[in-house]
């Protein structure tokens, strides 16, 4: 059995008479649409957790991607040319977007932690550092190292691949929990829902059992079935979710002071996200009630 | 209209029914005597294609049941009327909701069939229940129920399977009356029963033929009644 | 055992029942019978303490079914076996179990109750279909199934909602005689029944009394049948 | 209603007759079941997951917190004195563990990423650096900074407190997350549940009429129910945690390089966590399936 989207609009605008055919209420309806919010409302969770494992992931490999650092070693009076030149080159590179030598302060900042407040950055013959921030596809490092060599002897590009790799691979590790994470959610939530319909179906095997006996054909009877059941995962998956985004935005301390790990929660269109889940659900919730329809009809004469 | 070519039934034990060679005349009126547990109920259910026979052939409007899809059983059935012994309905909805189901699954709910609807509730002796639900119904209220429901579509032929196993004497007579009335309309009627009165009472009003299932057999019972 | 008191109830709309005054009397044999849809399934289940009386007391072996708790209530069921009319059975149960499960959920499963059981089964004809489900049951096995349920606890009392409906004539005798022996073992019946000749057949064998319902009333019925 | 422990107990253990008395097998029981396993499978990784951010929040706060450094600046002739001095007041100050100057080749590696392979250490006027680790109930740092005062004037002491406010933060911020993901699925499989034997009572209201009828007691109807549905969450749970158990060992690279991400699985003790799912899961399974069949119970005269 196949459904293409149209089908299942057709039978979801389809006769609401056919609609009456079903029970409105009762335990195994409740089962339905409770469940597919139960399962939407970990969903959201899901998404959030994921996509904040993404950013954390984006951001390490990013900040550390995007700038390199040239350090520039030479004799006090060179220093001022040599960083010219530095400069100069890495102007005239392409990928690099800017280059920035750091101030005293700035290197004096850098050095505190080991050195206390009171580095003489001035009169200790500390290297210069250039901050170096990468342009969008990139600058080949080999390609600027073998240039600077010529031009600026006492130069050493870092670009802080020895610092990168063991980021790089924890923040994927992250993204692959989080992704990891998601598929289980929406895979039990497949699987609760397809659950939830078959149960509801067992429990309407009467309804079944007499719109077969007074006629009626396996397409109307499953329509009939198909288009609640479907309606149910889609409203149920809706509020989930709606109170899911309720409560990611509830968080405590969401979004606050973001420096090292992001909060838990959607940022910009991350917020679009979620929407796909209650779609997913009724997607979810037609195949199995559909399914589960014609294997019930099939065991009826 | 339904015919049954040497037909053997079993539900996986020995053979309940067999041999059984049987030719349903349009407009005939049968009733179907036979002990409890002889094969009444699996005789009708073969007339109306809810079972498959596991020997021989049954002809439902001319077309091997074997033969007929999913739909075209269910198509057939809208020509069928059939009272279930243990009646059944959709709990949820009214009794006259029920009653006019037929009706509904097959797309056919114009004005002067719901006019239809209300003669036929009060005839049953129903109209004052018409909006309760099922579970709320008496016994013989049900089997009231399933009557009108079977023969609303006003189909060729209507089964009956005890229809009057639960109502009164009176009331029992007065469906027969409107068994008798489609009969005479041109339906093919056929009622398994074991109220031999009610079949003494049909006799005066109608031409009816009693069949017996004893043996395994389909056997047209005589004059002994 | 059972004293109705100026009973009345009603289902929510009008009266179905009122001011019904009614002592049943130990090893008394009494016929219920009344238009379908009149109240005696109504009545009976007043009698075994399925509903409450809107008006007016019932008692139960003497205690008012008002100050029972549940369990008093299913206690008292113990002592009373009721064929309801709409039978229903555990289905994933073979028919011997569900015949001998009023035995089961009281605690007394001795070998000689399991001997008796077997002779209840081939009474009620069921000694071949022991080992069947109940949905794989004929409409008539179904009720001589719920009778022998009824009965196995050997109770004080017998309420019997339409026993015979399913079955065919010879059958029903089996079964009256069945219920005349346990009268006669000094136990108390109560049989509601549309089936005129099952009383008949009946009064030539015990001293049965015939409650009649109509406009509401319970009236006892003169020697008319 | 209240249940203690024995009660539980008394009714798993009952009467095995009783237990005859609910279907077996059909689509509610499988429900329960089947509700039971994926619920469990997702808190093993719920369970996964906090563990492991509580693991990474101790380590990161742990790290920081144990270790302290000693910076002494003073004139290169008397440095070795002041640094013979620090450590003699840190050997007997309550609550370090041990102190340790850098060698120089420690150093140089220290100050390798911003000034490059070759800095003169030895010829800088680079302040001195002593590893301090701390002892288990650790030391008081203004103390120790009011006694180096006094006795080692060159000496800055930098506790870390800094470094690790912010990590402190984001570890505990990640704690929350894995127990309030725990918390969601924890109350998502009691609901479930709930809904699962809830439907199953409802798919089983004849038995409940039949046994009603023939004068069986509440309790006695109550407690086959509750057996089933107790021993079917349990069992379901059991299979849920298992498949938990394994997809968690099997999840890629779980404990390798475990450098600056722990990989999401347990360790050690953290294996006996999840067997607590099971338990509670039948916890749940008990309370619904008694309250659930003492309602419909009492629906029925
Ligand atoms: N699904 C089934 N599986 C197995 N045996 C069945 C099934 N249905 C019916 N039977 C058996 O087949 C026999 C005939 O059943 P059927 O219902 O046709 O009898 P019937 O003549 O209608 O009886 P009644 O007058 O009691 O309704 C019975 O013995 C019954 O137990
Ligand atoms: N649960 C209910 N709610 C509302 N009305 C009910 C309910 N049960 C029965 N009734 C109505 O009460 C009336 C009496 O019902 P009852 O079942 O007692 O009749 P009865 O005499 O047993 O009829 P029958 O011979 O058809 O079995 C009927 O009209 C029925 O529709
Ligand atoms: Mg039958
Ligand atoms: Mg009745």
């Amino acid at each position: 059995m196949k459904f293409t989207p149209s089908d299942m609009l057709s039978m979801l605008v389809g006769d609401p008479q056919a609609d009456r055919m079903v029970p409105p209420t009762g335990f195994t309806a409740r089962l339905t649409v409770i469940t597919a919010a139960i399962m939407a409302f970990l969903a959201v969770f899901a998404l959030a957790l994921s996509l904040a494992a993404g950013r954390l992931a984006d951001r390490w490999g990013e900040e550390l991607a995007r700038s390199a650092t040239l350090r520039i070693s030479a004799p006090a009076e060179q220093m001022a040319d040599q960083t010219a030149a530095a400069l100069r080159v890495l102007e005239t590179t392409a990928g690099v977007a800017s280059a920035r030598a750091l101030s005293d302060d700035e290197q004096r900042a850098l050095l505190e932690p080991w050195f206390g407040p009171d580095v003489p950055v001035d009169t200790l013959p500390i290297p210069q550092l250039i901050e170096v921030i990468e342009g969008d596809p990139g600058f080949d490092a080999q390609g600027l190292r073998l240039r600077l060599q010529a031009e600026v002897p006492g130069a050493v590009l870092d670009d802080h691949t020895r610092w990168r790799r063991p980021l790089v691979e924890a923040a994927s590790r992250l993204r692959l929990l989080g992704w990891t994470s998601i598929a289980l959610i929406f895979a039990a939530m497949a699987a609760m829902i397809t659950l939830a319909a078959n149960a509801a179906l067992a429990a309407n095997a009467q309804v079944i059992a007499v719109l077969r006996l007074v006629g009626a054909r396996d397409s109307y009877i499953a329509q009939a079935f198909v288009r609640r059941y479907t309606l149910r995962a889609l409203s149920g998956a809706g509020i989930g979710m709606l109170a899911g985004l309720i409560a990611v935005a509830l968080l405590p301390a969401a979004q606050a002071e973001g420096g090292f790990l992001t909060g838990l929660g959607f940022t910009g269109p991350g917020w679009l996200w979620p929407l796909i889940i209650p779609p997913l659900a009724a997607v979810v919730g037609f195949v199995a009630t559909q399914a589960a329809a014609r294997r019930t009809l099939r065991e009826l004469s | 209209m339904i015919e049954l070519d040497n037909v053997a039934y079993s539900y996986g034990g020995g053979e309940l029914l067999s041999g059984i060679t049987f030719d349903m005349q349009p407009g005939s009126f049968h009733f179907l005597t036979g002990p409890s547990g002889s094969g009444k109920t699996t005789f009708l259910k073969l007339c109306y294609g809810a079972l498959v026979p596991t020997a021989g052939h049954v002809r439902l409007f001319d077309r091997d049941v074997r033969g007929m899809t999913r739909d075209d059983i269910a198509m057939a059935r809208r020509r069928v009327g059939v009272v279930h012994q243990d009646v059944q309905f959709l709990d949820h909805l009214p009794v006259a909701d029920n009653v006019a189901l037929p009706l509904t699954v097959s797309g056919r709910t114009k004005i002067d069939e719901l006019a239809n609807l209300k003669e036929l509730l009060s005839w049953v002796g129903l109209k004052s229940r018409a909006d309760a639900l099922p579970p709320e119904l008496s016994g013989g209220e049900r089997q009231r129920a399933a009557l009108a429901r079977a023969v609303i579509m006003s189909p060729d032929v209507i089964l009956a399977d005890e229809p009057t196993g639960n109502v009164d004497w009176e009331m029992s007579q007065r469906l027969l009356r409107l068994l008798v009335e489609l009969n005479k309309m041109g339906k093919t009627i056929m009622i398994a029963t074991h109220d031999l009165a009610l079949i003494r009472a049909a006799k005066t009003q109608v031409q009816a033929r009693v069949l017996r299932i004893a043996n395994r057999q389909l056997q047209l019972a005589g004059a002994d009644l």
